[in-house]
């Protein structure tokens, strides 16, 4: 696509949604969404990108090593938390039990590993949207 | 708030025969992603609005656009 | 009189339902791939707005606190997270079925059911 | 000839369900039977026990973070199945054995 | 700290199969290593918990130390820790032989792929058994069926496509019919964990029966197409024959078995004994598990391809798992359990026979079979051995489950089913039988020219031979498991 107003007001939006969706996931515990509405939002931006600028550009900004590790990233950054709560005398993803401080009720930093664990499921959730994506559209002969 | 509920369902039940109708499977997926957006909408008056945002997001959003990617790489038509 | 009552108050369940049996529908008729993940993608979303419509209240607030304590009738949250867990299920499933699609029209040409298993006969013999 | 049939017998599915859908109590709203000791305790105690004032994600990643958990497995699986079936062959495909069938 | 081993168990084999990505592609040998590591503890710490539970009783496991109204709970019970324990040992086995045997249709570049998606498929076999909770067993559903379809479609055929496609429909037909009943379930109960759900269950049966009724219907439906219980097979011969031989082991033996456990599960835990000896449901499953044993033989004897043979095999010896449970006593669950072992192992060993046949000569038509007994004599003899358990010839462990399913039927009152197990046996001679004298009496000089590989490695033959020995152990002293069956049955009332 060579339209030059389909680009700029790409690159114009494009921040917008991002920031959209990091409020979303930061957000998740003392409004509506969280991580996988938030995730979902920031995988479709950069998927916007992708249709805009085409998957060469895209996955320069988000190779492919990158999108390795927030996967795996993601989930081992929830099982790390889940395993602290072992470790602290809990059970496996325990909260309060295990001591987690649960600060101010309504404040950002609240609710012990709930903000923890949103942002691990969007960071997995944002990566695997724009993965399967690109490796939908690339075509056999690259 | 009834009427309306009433109106959303009518309208799904309608959309979904569309999309089991239709043989053009470009319109197909774009009538499926009116649907989820409806159906978020309808989720919305039911007070969820955590799951109307998701479903936004993938179901309208994430799912059709792989849908269209699909398609585009193969066939259009039904037989 | 009474049925068009018993109706309205179950019209959410009813229209679940109907929406099930369309999504199994497209599923167990069409040969069309494509058209048959898009009926496991109805069937989806048609449990998903029943189990919402399980745990919907009438003139319930969203499960939302309030910092403040103010009490209110809240909904029944358990469905809403269930779904959600629910949504990314299935998308994950579309998804890789997706891909098999992919695949499959590129070795046989074809993304019709019907056409593919007269392709493996051919093939077989 | 076929077809006829069967979408009858979805016709029938539907009514059954209809049926049975219609005896159940609607519109109870905190009295019906899936509100429950379960849910009130969600409402009332989650802020104390959790932290967090949006009850979803205290359900969602706290008192049933394991089902996240796992929901995010299936995102991680999904990956690696699309990825075995889409990534490209870059070496050409007559390599290995030679079938005989 | 024993209390956390199951839990440990599932984060092992998750980080193992997380990890494997970011090691580079040279590696290989590591993720071999690592992953021999992993399966080994855990299969000790299963082996353990087997041990434990049978000496100091259940345990519950609650995540977040939540109560099980509101949170989630692993279970870990007799029946828990043995069909863990029987997954991780069959798996472990097969595994051995996966590792020469990648090769069989896997490009080089997969195979670090397929060791992830093997320790998946192992963590959500094991959370499956291990979860105490309806919802969580959707999920890990979910997951073992994405991976077993991944499983069929790595080997890069036209084939395996198609059959992995089918496959994945089925699946979430029969997931999303599951779902279904579980919605139908949370909407008069209010819970999703099972014994939780159980007891609502029995309150709400009077008053709502239809629901309670369509709720079992979906359910038993959804999992009967999971675990291809006879009018609902018809995925499975293609999806299995489609796959690598190591992986068809894993998916005819394990996982299929697993949705039955689920089955077990839902049909005694979930709804209990009265509910559904009212709703005769019992009755209906014995008559499907007999239709399913003759015509799934049927359908055997008319293949051409062995692992498709094998495949309509598996249709029928589930049939008799599913008439066992059908019994709906401790005497005819005990012998279904037993025969989830016997016919785990039973199949392992001729998937993986086969597979060996395949790996060194690429045979898979029935009639190619001919004078390679004297070629091969391990792989054909320890095939001639699973098929004479298969025949249920005394002595091994096909023997036992029919001498004792029929002492069940009659038990029961149902002495009929007797008549179906003899001609079961009748039907799975003439199917095997001709295999195996066409291998050792027949001589066929063809088949000398289409050796591909000069020697099957040992570390091939060793698992065909550990689980050939397992066939014969267990046929002869069947108390070894009956012990452990007997404790697992005793975790449902009846």
């Amino acid at each position: 696509m060579n339209d030059i107003i389909v680009k700029s007001i790409t690159r114009l939006v494009i921040p917008f949604l991002q920031l959209y969706g990091i409020y979303i996931i930061l957000h998740g515990h003392i409004s509506p969404g969280g991580g996988f509405s938030g995730g979902a939002l920031i995988g479709s931006s950069l998927i916007l990108y992708t249709l805009v600028f085409g998957v060469d550009r895209a996955q320069k900004k988000f190779s492919h090593r990158v999108s390795e590790i927030a996967e795996s990233g993601g989930i081992l950054l929830y099982l790390f938390v889940g395993a602290l709560g072992i470790a602290l005398t809990g059970n496996f993803l325990s909260n309060k039990a295990a001591g987690f401080p649960l600060g101010e009720l309504g404040s950002l930093l609240s609710g012990g590993i709930i903000p923890v664990l949103m942002i691990g499921i969007g960071i997995k959730v944002a990566s695997t949207m724009i993965t399967l994506f690109h490796v939908l559209i690339q075509e056999e002969s690259q | 708030m009834i009427v309306l509920n009433v109106m959303i369902v009518i309208f799904l039940i309608v959309a979904a025969l569309a999309i089991e109708r239709t043989k053009d499977l470009l319109s197909a997926v774009i009538i499926f992603s009116v649907y989820s957006l409806m159906m978020s909408v309808l989720w919305l008056i039911l007070k969820t609005p955590d799951v109307a945002l998701t479903e936004a997001a993938i179901g309208a959003g994430v799912t059709s656009i792989l849908f269209i990617a699909v398609i585009s790489r193969t066939q259009r038509y039904e037989k | 009189m009474n049925l068009v009552n018993d109706i309205l108050a179950h019209v959410n369940f009813i229209g679940a339902m109907a929406l099930f049996v369309i999504g199994l529908y497209m599923v167990v008729t069409h040969s069309n791939l494509i058209k048959r993940i898009m009926g496991i993608n109805i069937m989806g979303t048609a449990i998903f707005y029943f189990f919402i419509a399980v745990g919907n209240v009438e003139d319930g607030a969203p499960p939302l606190l309030d910092p403040d304590g103010n009490a209110l009738t809240f909904i029944n949250p358990l469905p809403s997270v269930l779904i959600l867990t629910g949504i990314v299920v299935v998308v994950s499933i579309t998804v890789y079925s997706l891909s098999l699609v992919v695949r499959i029209y590129e070795t046989y040409g074809t993304i019709d059911q019907k056409e593919m298993a007269q392709i493996e006969a051919e093939d077989d013999d | 000839m076929k077809k006829p049939f069967i979408m009858l017998m979805f016709i029938a599915l539907f009514v059954v369900l209809v049926i049975n859908i219609m005896r159940m109590p609607a519109g109870l709203g905190t009295d019906s039977l899936s509100y429950n000791d379960a849910t009130e305790h969600y409402i009332q105690y989650s802020a104390e026990e959790t932290g967090v004032t949006n009850i979803i994600a205290a359900i969602l990643t706290d008192y049933r973070a394991f089902d996240t958990l796992g929901e995010t497995i299936i995102l991680f699986t999904s990956i690696v199945a699309v990825i075995s079936v889409l990534r490209p062959d870059k070496k050409p495909e007559n390599e290995g054995r030679v079938s005989h069938e | 700290m024993i209390e956390q081993l199951p839990i440990i168990n599932l984060i092992l084999l998750l980080t193992t199969a997380l990890v494997i990505p970011l090691f580079k592609k040279q590696r290989f040998m590591v993720t071999l290593i690592l992953s021999f590591v992993v399966l080994f503890i855990v299969w000790l710490s299963a082996l353990y918990l087997l041990y434990h539970v049978n000496t100091t009783g259940a345990f519950y496991y609650r995540f977040g130390g939540y109560s099980p109204t509101i949170g989630l709970e692993l279970l870990i019970n007799p029946f828990s820790a043995l069909f863990t324990f029987f997954v991780i040992t069959l798996l472990m086995i097969i595994f051995i032989y996966s590792t020469a045997d990648a090769s069989d249709g896997i490009h080089e570049r997969e195979y670090g792929r397929y060791y992830i998606l093997m320790f998946i498929l192992l963590f959500a076999m094991f959370g499956i058994i291990y979860t105490n909770d309806l919802f969580n067993t959707y999920v890990f559903m979910e997951i073992l069926s994405i991976t077993t379809c991944a499983i069929i479609s790595i080997k890069r055929k036209k084939k395996n496509y198609a059959a992995a496609f089918r496959y994945v429909m089925l699946n979430e037909m029969g997931s999303l019919s599951y779902l279904f009943g579980v919605a139908l379930l949370y909407m008069v109960t209010g819970y999703t964990n099972i014994e939780l759900v159980f007891q609502g269950v029995q309150d709400v049966w009077v008053i709502y029966p239809t629901n309670i009724i369509i709720a079992a219907i979906f359910m038993i439906v959804g999992l009967g197409l999971k675990a291809a219980i006879f009018p609902l097979h018809i995925w499975l011969p293609d999806a299995h024959s489609a796959a690598p031989s190591s992986s068809s082991a894993i998916l005819s033996a394990i996982v299929v078995k697993v949705y039955l456990i689920i089955l077990v599960k839902v049909l005694f835990s979930v709804f209990g004994i009265t509910i559904i000896e009212a709703l005769h449901i019992p009755s209906l499953l014995m008559v499907i598990g007999a239709v399913g044993i003759v015509m799934g033989s049927f359908f055997a004897i008319a293949q051409h391809d062995i692992k498709r043979m094998l495949g309509y095999s598996s249709v029928a010896q589930i049939g008799y798992i599913v008439l066992g449970i059908g019994l709906a006593s401790s005497l005819g669950l005990r012998i279904a359990f037993y025969h989830v072992f016997s016919h785990g192992i039973m199949k392992s060993v001729l998937f993986l026979s086969v597979g060996a046949v395949i790996y060194q000569r690429n045979l898979r038509k029935v009639t190619a079979y001919n004078g390679i007994g004297y070629m091969m004599p391990l792989s054909i003899g320890m095939f001639t051995l699973a098929a004479l358990g298969m025949i249920g010839i005394p002595l091994t462990s096909g023997f036992i489950s029919k001498f004792n399913l029929g002492i069940a039927a009659l038990d029961g009152g149902q002495g009929i089913y007797i008549i179906i197990l003899v001609v079961s046996g009748i039907l799975n001679a003439i199917y095997y039988l001709p295999i195996i004298i066409a291998a050792f009496l027949r001589e066929n000089p063809e088949n000398q020219i289409y050796v591909s590989k000069d020697k099957v490695p040992l570390l091939m033959i060793m698992p065909i031979l550990i689980l050939g020995a397992f066939i014969v152990i267990i046929g002869v002293y069947p108390a070894i498991i009956f012990d452990l069956v007997d404790s697992a049955v005793s975790t449902f009332s009846f």
